[in-house]
């Protein structure tokens, strides 16, 4: 399996032939072609758009513009306007649960999540449910770490406003089975949110034919730069919305008394736009459609099987979630009773970086039963010279900690 | 499998930091892992409390009997990694029986060892000189610290 | 007057010679060292901050955290923890009026802030008192556009909880009595939050010994990269503060049914930061403390008072605001019967870039009695050369117009 | 003053923007802008609305009287650069006297020059494509179009 880009296209891990990037799922690598769009932005069409009347501001306005069009294609929403830019996923749930939640929730609705939720679809929900007296619930997993829909189905009813859930499980690479969860929210007239932040790097995201309400990405988890996140939404429900932050670009007109609210993308972009950020993101997308989905997934699915196999043969490894052909391109898995961080501690000495931690999924991990486990996730940049590393990597932390018995 | 593709692969022999790593993880460390000294409950003790470490999840909670000035016994129960759990045993072990002065100088030292203060390893530290090997792997600091902040606070909740 | 910082250091003024760029009060131009530093944390220490258990995450982290120490140094913020980075001003203030103000802000009390804000500072407060039913108070001007220090101690009262104020006004120019504003606010038991992003570009700021209880700015107003700002606040009111947004890194322990929050400055940054925009605008800082912001503040001064001078001198020129000594570097004027967006159009093809409309303070603009303005702003790249051309197309505008009487 | 830097400035010949600028502002459209045609309001209109361009705060009130489905009156008042002023009076002067369907072909007519298509700009815009060289200025296209979105809703309002 080679990489499905080459790593000489990343100048980081060009620079750095022995390092083994297996942290893919907290934040990418960035490929030259990102870096050198950021920097061409700023070099050639630097100015603050939507506000000037000169060729300059004219120039950021359309890439700005161009990047919206471009990221939205990507994912799949047609009505570009819906595609709003923030700073990322945590920011848009963020967003969801403030304006639209605030607005539509009420003391007695329930609001449904999944236990295996990031802290940023998972924490909103539960102190937007404190602050207005709604129910906060949460469905609990299959055994094997799955969306369980039986449960799912029995929980939802006419007081459910939300279920909210990740398309993809950024702990165990778990697969939502977007469409079957997105008919039983909208059955009791709920709205369903996708915490797509680990979808869209991995998976082919068509918003419009899932029928998600909202669905939100980071752009630095998708080789993109930080601080670029989107929020897409159905029209209707960000046209009914109140704003979240107010301030510039967002107002129509502002009277001593009261204000109102420019048209979509606008109400929901308060301040000077991140251009540049949207502008790296939009060439991120371009390099992810060069190598295609399709590429990108299948390279994932032979990587991610090679470490399960290698992995789960090791005496004393237990990996976490569904089996390899179910999953993204997400490990996570304890080795005996060396623990994740004396774990990665021993990988980074042989250059290996995997997390360990909760990985922002505290109550994911008292349902597992630990307080952290270990995770590799992989990427386009990835090939199996970084699983042989891991591997020996791991061999090496059972051997050291087998040196006292148990 | 093969490495298909034009990198330069780590050679076989460790570098600097992988031996350093080895180094620290040994028998020794290991054994206060796998067999912590003081873990469990004081039946009535002077000062009890929990100290978390949100970054990576580990909890201590601590509890000190004193003997007028003197440390007398200490025990601690909580879960976490190799360095947070023997530098928990080992420290308790050390300060047993110290005055609440020379338990301080102690917990003082060792906080500065971690921190790679050249020549803060002493004597006075005996076995927890073991531990100096974490001074070069700052995102392991906490780990290493979060037993003698919960002793410092206890000592210093005293005066 | 010769630029304080050569057009050579800045790639986009470098590569267009004839661009006469006088819109620095929207966004400014980035010079190469700016560039380099995003360009360079990308390459070589790019990872995720807080969350990494390997090298290079903590070569991130460390990254992340020295920006923030050097940024807080420029500021004048001793405590380094209540330095936030944001997304931006506007950001920084809406967190101000959602987190202290729903917390604080209650039905009868009264919020202050003069008719020269920015929406960004307008907005936020005029919409909190529509939600909390607390009464919007507006202080009027001087007749030349300055705070009434006379109306405003007027306006105080023990209902009175904020007093919101820009330092420097980004349409008029006119800089505000700190001290006196926030001795009045604290006289009667309000906090007073200054708009510092027309003031950290061009001033010295000591936000410790101001004793502005907030003070917010943006990146991308003082050489840094877009998308990174930040928000300055006193410890005892952050610590006392409920989360803005929450999700990852914000976090101290997520139970099922609540959570506890991280320590500042966590607590208020929630999900990946935006690392690379905090180096930027750390290295941006890093360019304005080797001019000297001592020097910055008499390079601009310079130009605005010749400005001012040379186009006070051409018939039907009308300067609204301050005298030049009086004012940082924006100039707001009107040419006659000139409509700002002709004439911006018109100094556009003489590759001279001003801003016209109302600069986002509809208010300000009701004030003075116009629809729009033009407005042109000066930084350390520009000098004399660019004047000669603003003046030039002014009376280019002027004689074009002037072929048909009024 | 002196350019005292390395700036090779602008020479003094106009280049082609400067040159497509000056003959947009002719003699002409200042006129419509000095002098509007049918500023005002109407005793009784038919249709009348309110159209605002947020970005640069121009608002226009415009009223329109039929007479079957012919134009007969129609009346403007709002404030604007020279651009959306003189578009307003020109546009509202073609207008009067035409049919529905003829005062909708100008108005699409009219856009599409202004989005700068070839050959857009036929007789029937008359006076109006003294306002072609706005295509080449695409921040002043809401401009030039806000009087024209306007007749074209107030004529759609009537079918
Ligand atoms: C005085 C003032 N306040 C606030 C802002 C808003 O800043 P930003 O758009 O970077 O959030 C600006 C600039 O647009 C400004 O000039
Ligand atoms: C599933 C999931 N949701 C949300 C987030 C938050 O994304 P960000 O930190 O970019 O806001 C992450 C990544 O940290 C994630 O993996």
């Amino acid at each position: 399996m080679m990489s499905a880009l080459s790593r000489s296209d990343f100048p980081l891990l060009a620079a750095s032939p022995r390092l083994v990037y297996l942290d893919s799922a907290a934040t990418t690598q960035k490929p030259r072609a990102v870096l050198d769009a950021i920097r061409d932005f700023y070099e050639s069409d630097n100015a603050n758009p939507h506000r000037g009347a000169y060729a300059l501001s004219v120039r950021a306005t359309q890439r700005y513009h161009d990047a919206r069009a471009r990221v939205a294609k990507f994912l799949g929403v047609s009505d570009t306007d819906c595609l709003i830019f923030t700073r990322g996923t945590t920011e848009s749930l963020n967003l969801v649960a403030a304006s639209w939640g605030r607005a539509n929730v009420r003391a007695g609705d329930e609001i449904v999540v999944t236990g295996a939720e990031h802290h940023a679809n998972f924490v909103p929900w539960q102190q937007l449910a404190i602050e207005t007296g709604a129910r906060f619930r949460i469905c609990e997993l299959t055994a094997d770490g799955a969306i369980d829909l039986d449960r799912l189905r029995a929980m939802l009813g006419s007081k459910t406003k939300v279920v909210a859930f990740a398309h993809v499980s950024n702990v165990l690479g778990t697969i939502a089975p977007v469409r079957e969860i997105v008919e039983l929210a909208h059955g009791v007239g709920a709205i369903a949110v996708c915490d797509g932040a680990q979808a869209a790097p991995h998976l082919t995201v068509r918003f419009d034919a899932s029928g998600v309400d909202f669905f939100a990405a980071s752009g630095h988890k998708m080789l993109g730069p930080m601080g670029i996140g989107v929020l897409a939404g159905r029209r209707a429900l960000l046209d009914a919305m109140p704003p979240f932050l107010t301030g510039g670009d967002m107002i129509e007109f502002v009277e001593d008394e009261h204000s109102t609210w420019n048209r979509l993308p606008h109400k929901f972009e308060a301040g000077t736009p991140n251009a540049a950020g949207a502008v790296g993101l939009a060439a991120a997308v371009g390099v992810l459609e060069r190598v295609g989905m399709d590429a990108v997934r299948a390279h994932e699915l032979a990587l991610v099987g090679a470490a399960y196999r290698r992995l789960a043969a090791i005496d004393g490894v237990r990996i976490y979630g569904p089996g390899p052909e179910d999953r993204s391109g997400v490990l996570s898995f304890n080795v005996g009773d060396v623990h994740p961080h004396d774990l990665a501690t021993i990988l980074d000495s042989h250059h290996v970086c995997i997390r360990a931690g909760h990985h922002c999924a505290q109550p994911l991990m008292r349902r597992l039963g630990v307080s952290a486990t270990a995770r590799a996730s992989f990427y386009v940049y990835n090939d199996d010279a970084d699983i042989d590393a891991l591997v020996n990597g791991v061999m090496a932390a059972r051997e050291m900690f087998s040196r006292v018995g148990a | 499998m093969s490495a298909p593709d034009d990198r330069n692969r780590a050679p076989n022999a460790p570098d600097a930091q992988q031996a350093n790593v080895a180094a620290l993880y040994q028998e020794l460390i290991l054994d206060h892992y796998r067999r912590p000294r003081n873990r469990g409950k004081l039946e009535s003790p002077d000062v009890a409390l929990r100290k978390k470490n949100p970054l990576c999840g580990d909890v201590i909670d601590l509890q000190v009997q004193f003997d007028g000035d003197t440390v007398r016994d200490v025990r601690f129960t909580g879960e976490g990694c190799a360095i947070s759990q023997a530098a928990a045993s080992m420290l308790t072990q050390r300060l047993k029986g110290k005055s609440s002065a020379d338990a301080a100088q102690i917990l003082d030292r060792f906080t500065r060892m971690v921190h790679g203060e050249e020549g803060a390893a002493d004597e006075s530290l005996g076995d927890l000189r073991a531990l100096s090997g974490v001074s070069r792997l700052p995102v392991r600091h906490p780990c290493a610290l979060l037993a003698s902040d919960a002793l410092a606070e206890a000592l210093a909740s005293r005066r």
